[in-house]
């Protein structure tokens, strides 16, 4: 099971989905209507490493996580 | 050294524990960099939500790019409400020389500004709003379009 | 804010009152660069002579290149001998925004290094022994020779 | 009379002298011996400001000041 965490701003619970790279990923949030506002603009980590390639393999029990634009300061 | 705090920073005490803490390293130069909230906008403050281990691992990386130029970094910001006029954000550099200094601070602030993972909310009438507008896509953003 | 104090500077205290003066200005961004006595070189510290006149007319001239830019400047230094590991030296920049401090704390501090009436002696052994290797001649310098 | 002052670590006294320019004190700093290795290296202000030309008038109650090297902070 991956975890997916929705940070910051971004108004959603995390999900627990049966998916082995983040390509699967990106075709269940494209399909999820209120997302649609944030997959441009979001970075992705995993176990908290920013990935940069869809190919990423996705092991039981990793954590991804996607990361709105940022502000500090 | 990075340490998040509750609401706004004081500003006095961190800048003297840190001056402190570093009297006997020997560095030549300290430049402090201190971000406050501005009135602006008619916003009662700002409020910060963080994702505290990335921003750590980010950390640590400017802590080793520091270390190649023989200087250290310290880094401290509020979590939750801050008022206006009080501060949110210190970032310091510590070096023997002032060019490193004055150099690393810049580009340590603005990398700060680009890719720490902080999220800035307007506080308005009573709302906490997401301050898209002058936030930043980190680096590489998009992968999932 | 021009500030000549004898000896090493309280650097806590300095920085308390420069953040406090400003807290209701408005201004964003506050970097602070604070110089501090090296230990090196066998010395046992260093020590100033100040010709305030042309000082004072040089920290009014950057009054003005901060004012051009909304910006406010500080600054404060040490007359007389400084033991090792005390700090000699503050500037510091307040303005709105943190791009402005940036660049004008780095800028005011190069130029203050070159131009600023302030000489520089070693105190090594009892003696006080005048700087010029690390000196600079303040431009247009040679006129007479 | 022009008062002329050697500021920092120049050991010397000041100097009242009657003359009427720049170019008049260069050439008698020009003949003092200890003066010549600062005579390369030192700015020259009049009345508290820079100067950078030996044309530069001076007259009764003027103040030529003499600035080696600097090395603040």
């Amino acid at each position: 099971m991956i975890r997916v965490e929705f940070l910051g701003p971004i108004q959603k619970d995390a999900l627990e989905l049966e998916i082995n790279n983040l390509s699967e990923l990106a075709t269940i949030l494209q399909e999820t209507p209120e997302m649609r506002e944030w997959l441009e603009n979001s970075a992705i980590a995993v176990n908290d490493t920013l990935v940069s390639t869809l190919d990423f393999p996705l092991k039981d029990g990793d954590k991804v996580s996607m990361l709105p634009p940022v502000c500090g300061g | 050294m990075l340490k998040i705090y509750n609401g706004g920073l004081n500003v006095a005490d961190i800048l003297k524990a840190w001056y402190e803490e570093e009297s006997l390293s020997n560095y030549g130069a300290f430049i402090p960099f201190i971000g406050t909230i501005r009135d602006e906008d008619g916003i009662d403050g700002l409020s910060f939500d963080i994702y505290e281990p990335i921003l750590e691992k980010w950390f640590k990386e400017w802590q080793e790019k520091a270390k190649a130029k023989n200087a250290i970094i310290k880094m401290a910001h509020s979590r939750g409400d801050v008022l206006l006029h009080q501060s949110s954000y210190i970032a310091a550099v510590f070096s023997p020389k002032r060019r490193v200094a004055l150099e690393f601070i810049d580009e340590f602030v603005e990398d700060f500004k680009a890719s720490a993972p902080i999220w800035k909310y307007d506080l308005k009438n009573g709302q906490r709003i997401y301050a898209l507008d002058r936030s930043t896509a980190i680096k590489g953003s998009g992968l999932l379009a």
